[in-house]
């Protein structure tokens, strides 16, 4: 059997391929699911406190693509301790929690509260999303933010600190620099892109939080470039996300320097998404003569 | 839950552009409930799925009833008995009808027929005493195909039966079901807050991970159409917050 | 018949649907072309020199979207003034030239050169393009530059200035502001995202420029949002360009906010596509009620 | 140029994985000349449409010989005759073929047989003596639909006619022309640098608007294959820089 395990920021993981925060809910009630394909999960993102979220219509499609506003609904940390946390620690695989805050310093009590709580694998710091009014984004698209974010999570946590991406901005490695020497541990590229889709009945935007992130296929060649870039940037592993639905995409993240890739609106259209795409590769590199992903060509001029 | 194959065996028009496609899935077809849906996709169809209440089962077939109303509705009455459609079902919580009330009104319009034909029987065979009251624009709209012990139909012209809504000319019974526009079950939730109604959201995942089918609650916050519902009690649903565009709406 | 001519920044057009730039040549050999429906053309992007473009392969699809490298191939302004714009002069649209430098200057010189020459209706100034070493993008992701640019090109031409605007900004509110305080009559929102695809069998980036411009309707939920961004950013009309394959995409951009719009890639799959997109659009408004297109509702909340 | 939603009429294996597609096109059958190609498009298709060489023209119907090696080919080979691709074309600069050469040798690869028997039809018009040397890994790979005054095969496994390359095969004569694998064809510029060779590339608009059909020249700079090509004197090509992976190369 080709062997698929990877080391990311120091976790060790049996395969590349990863569940998407907010694509696979807390990992308790996903249908279908082989677990041996699972290299890990990364959870709905989650503040201190519960959120609502956004009023529907939250979710339109677009070609080859999908916008989403859900907007962090969520039941809050406490909730995700007591409900969700206890599972996990029973899994085989490590569970990421997506943490999300309006300010660095919630960013920094989130991970205190969950830092050492068991089934709590590590962070995904969430400095990308773009459906909520204060935070998110703005802390993505702002070295100093960034790295202020960072700190204050790695000074309250000795797990694994992910941060992810956003595509906004004019140059993802000024970012992802900052957070690298902010102490992140690996880099996940990238959240969704903002778009919009108008309602041409009502004459005016088919979601209500007026614009949503942009998720799927349409943005695979957008992500792998992001990506790339950023692994072209750091020295930390950088986990490549995007409209991943079949191995061979996976490959060109892997290929462009990822060291692992996480999968998201696949699995909605294909439950067996994960799967496939786990299985896909491992035929690939047998196919190609490899014996470990460890083996596979990158393209990665360093300049 | 099962993800399934499912060959197309059949396809009928049951009225004016509204088709039944009948499709093999036996694992959905021996365990569904009158409410639950599936969520179908199909090579070179768009990239999420499209949700679709189970309208019949007839030993390992099951059905659905649509109408084109997009991208999605138009591949599906375009296919053919052969065409495999991919089926993930079945999905969500259905009406749920246990042994107790003695009489039961299912009220139905245009698309909202889907529900209506599995809760008949079960609700029949639960000893009740069926009335089923179902109403469209007009005739050529009306999807005929009944169940249960009474059949009022309703049209807005009037050119069948009653002449109104099928709120307007349904009686009372101890238990309602009702399925259509959004609009339409808002007036149910007037009439019968206790009733029982199918309602329709946008859908990403059909499986309760993405949130993305939010339905506003009224006693605040959302909860998730392909999972706690998309049966709901009438009165517990906020409907000023509920989106009333969809293709239900649409199109009844 | 539904009235839709539109005035944009100085220069009326009989119909709010553009050629966009590069997509179109010269407008000398579009084949199956129905000018009847063509508010008007933006030519391939010119340098003052002649250029030769990058190596193949040059294009490379994608899921609902194409990456292009081209490299800005073309014969420089002298071959252009001889050989396309006396036939420009001749047509019933206006044909605007989309000009390009490695310097402000450059620019500047570029649009004195064609200033008053016969055929030549007006300018859009490309600092957008992902596919040259200098020059482009660089332009169009700093406020100074781009003003600058602006300037350059506004202080050497009484013709109507257009600017065209890079998505790959953190904020495009703010180029937009800057451009038109710089003196431009409208903007024209977007070019091409940067993305990249790669070949599995060889390892490396399917394009030999490694990147390329990705256009077509993958990318239309994120122009119709950048479009609306600038639209309310500004006082200028906006022209939106990404995507637009049917009359209901260029609705969207209208509604949106847009003045007019431009339609590229599709015209590759469709060479009837500007036509249908024209009549789709006359045929919306028609049943809707509406009997101009200046009756269109927008949705542009100013915040 | 034409733009023609032209039904399948017909579809025949001529090799192994190898078909002949026939659609009716009557304005392209008029007017297309041999090493022209039509840009195909159809409805859920891919973005972009695909180019491919006319292969045959009989009455109003056209033909195209493809394999499947990729999304769109893959597609293409699994339609039938009732379906509709909408195809422009007649497009680029066929070998414009004139009286004079008293014989022509046309020498294929693979896939690169697709412009042969219209080729060969013209010259023999012109009063030349063909001679066509067809080339493929083995013979189940060979397509034997053949055309001219002497037809030699080769394989690269010598399980019919010549063990060798197509190159290697053909004898000399006033006027060669070339089509297949690129690689190929840089060997028929070593050979016959006067020869006449049909390249190939990845293609935008088809149209000549896009530049994205880069042809690398000997002279420096890039011309079109969709317009000046995709015929061209084979030393005219600067064969180290022309991309030599795409499908001919990858199938032949
Ligand atoms: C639980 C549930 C059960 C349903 N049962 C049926 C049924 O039995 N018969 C039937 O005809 N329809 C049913 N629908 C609605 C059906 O799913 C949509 O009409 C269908 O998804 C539209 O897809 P489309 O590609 O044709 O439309 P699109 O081109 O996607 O959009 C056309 C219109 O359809 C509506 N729509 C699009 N996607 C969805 C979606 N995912 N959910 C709801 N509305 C959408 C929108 O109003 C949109 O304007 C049900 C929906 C839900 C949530
Ligand atoms: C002038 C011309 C004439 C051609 N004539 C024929 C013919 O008669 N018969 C035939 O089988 N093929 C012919 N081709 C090649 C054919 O166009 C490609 O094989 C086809 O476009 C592949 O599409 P796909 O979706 O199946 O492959 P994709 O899934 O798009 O890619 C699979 C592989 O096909 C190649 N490819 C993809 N797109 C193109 C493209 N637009 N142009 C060239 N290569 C491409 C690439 O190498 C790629 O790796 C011709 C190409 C040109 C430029
Ligand atoms: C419905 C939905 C909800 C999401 N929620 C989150 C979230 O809570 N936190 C986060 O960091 N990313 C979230 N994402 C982004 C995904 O994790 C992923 O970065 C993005 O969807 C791109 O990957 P994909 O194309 O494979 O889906 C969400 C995406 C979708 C579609
Ligand atoms: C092959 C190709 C060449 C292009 N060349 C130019 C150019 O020279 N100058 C420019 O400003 N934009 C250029 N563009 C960008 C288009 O004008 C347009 O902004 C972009 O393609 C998005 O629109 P679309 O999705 O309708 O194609 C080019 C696009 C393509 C596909
Ligand atoms: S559709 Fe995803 S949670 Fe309901
Ligand atoms: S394919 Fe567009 S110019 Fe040749």
């Amino acid at each position: 059997m080709t062997d698929l395990a990877v080391a990311v920021g120091g976790t060790r993981l049996r395969g590349p391929v990863l569940a998407a925060s907010g694509t696979f809910g807390y990992g308790t009630e996903v249908p279908l699911l082989e677990r041996r394909a699972l290299g890990g999960m990364v959870s709905k993102g989650i503040f201190l406190r519960p959120r609502e979220g956004t009023p529907p219509p939250r979710i339109a499609e677009t070609p080859s693509g999908m916008l989403n506003a859900i907007g962090l609904q969520g039941p809050g940390v406490d909730a995700l301790i007591r409900d969700y946390a206890p599972s996990w620690a029973e899994w085989d695989f490590p569970v990421f929690v997506n943490i999300n805050g309006e300010s660095a310093s919630e960013y920094g009590e989130l991970a205190a509260r969950l830092d050492g709580v068991p089934g709590v694998a590590g962070f995904e710091i969430n400095i990308s999303c773009p459906n909520v009014e204060q935070g998110g984004l703005y802390f993505g698209n702002d070295p100093r933010a960034a790295s202020a974010v960072t700190e204050a999570v790695r000074k309250r946590t000795s797990l694994p600190v992910w941060v992810k991406l956003t595509p906004m901005v004019s140059d993802i490695a000024v970012i992802a620099r900052a957070v690298e020497a902010a102490g992140a541990d690996a880099l996940c590229a990238i959240n969704t892109f903002v778009g919009m889709s108008v309602d041409l009945n009502a004459y005016k935007p088919r979601l209500s939080f007026r614009t949503g992130g942009l998720s799927g296929p349409a943005i695979r060649p957008l992500a792998v470039h992001l990506a790339h870039q950023a692994a072209r940037a750091v020295r930390i592993p950088v986990i490549g996300i995007g409209g991943i639905m079949r191995a061979e995409d996976a490959l060109e993240f892997l290929v462009a320097g990822c060291a692992a890739v996480q999968v998201g609106t696949a699995t909605f259209a294909n439950p067996r998404a994960i799967a496939e795409v786990h299985d896909g590769i491992a035929a690939f590199l047998e196919a190609k003569g490899f014996t470990s992903l460890a083996e596979l060509p990158r393209y990665l001029p360093r300049d | 839950m099962f993800l399934v194959d499912a060959p197309i065996t059949a396809k009928r028009e049951v009225a004016r552009d509204m088709f039944v496609i009948t499709m093999r899935a036996p694992e959905i077809a021996a365990s569904v409930r009158a409410g639950q849906f599936v969520n179908l996709g199909w090579s070179s169809g768009p990239l999420l799925r499209r949700p679709f209440s189970i309208y019949r089962v007839d030993g390992d077939q099951i059905e659905i009833v649509l109408k084109a109303v997009g991208e999605g509705t138009s591949k599906l009455v375009a296919m053919s008995p052969g065409d495999v459609l991919s089926c993930v079902g079945p999905l969500g919580h259905g009406f749920g009808l246990e042994a107790g009330p003695r009489s039961i009104v299912l009220v139905s319009g245009g698309l909202g027929v889907a529900p209506m034909p599995l809760a008949a029987r079960e609700a029949a065979k639960l000893g009740m005493r069926v009335t089923w009251v179902h109403g469209a624009r007009s005739s050529e709209d009306l999807c005929t195909e009944s169940e249960g012990d009474e059949v009022i139909w309703a049209t807005d012209d009037g050119s069948q039966g009653f002449k109104g809504t099928a709120v307007a000319a349904a009686p009372d019974a101890d238990l309602v079901l009702a399925c259509g526009p959004n609009r339409m079950l808002a007036a149910v939730a007037g009439r019968w807050p206790d009733g029982l109604v199918a309602v329709e959201t946008y859908m990403g995942c059909g499986t309760g991970v993405c949130l993305g089918c939010a339905v506003p609650l009224k006693r605040g916050g959302y909860d998730r159409a392909c999972k706690e519902g998309p049966v709901y009690r009438a009165a517990d649903i906020d409907w000023a917050a509920l989106p009333s565009h969809l293709s239900y709406a649409v199109m009844a």
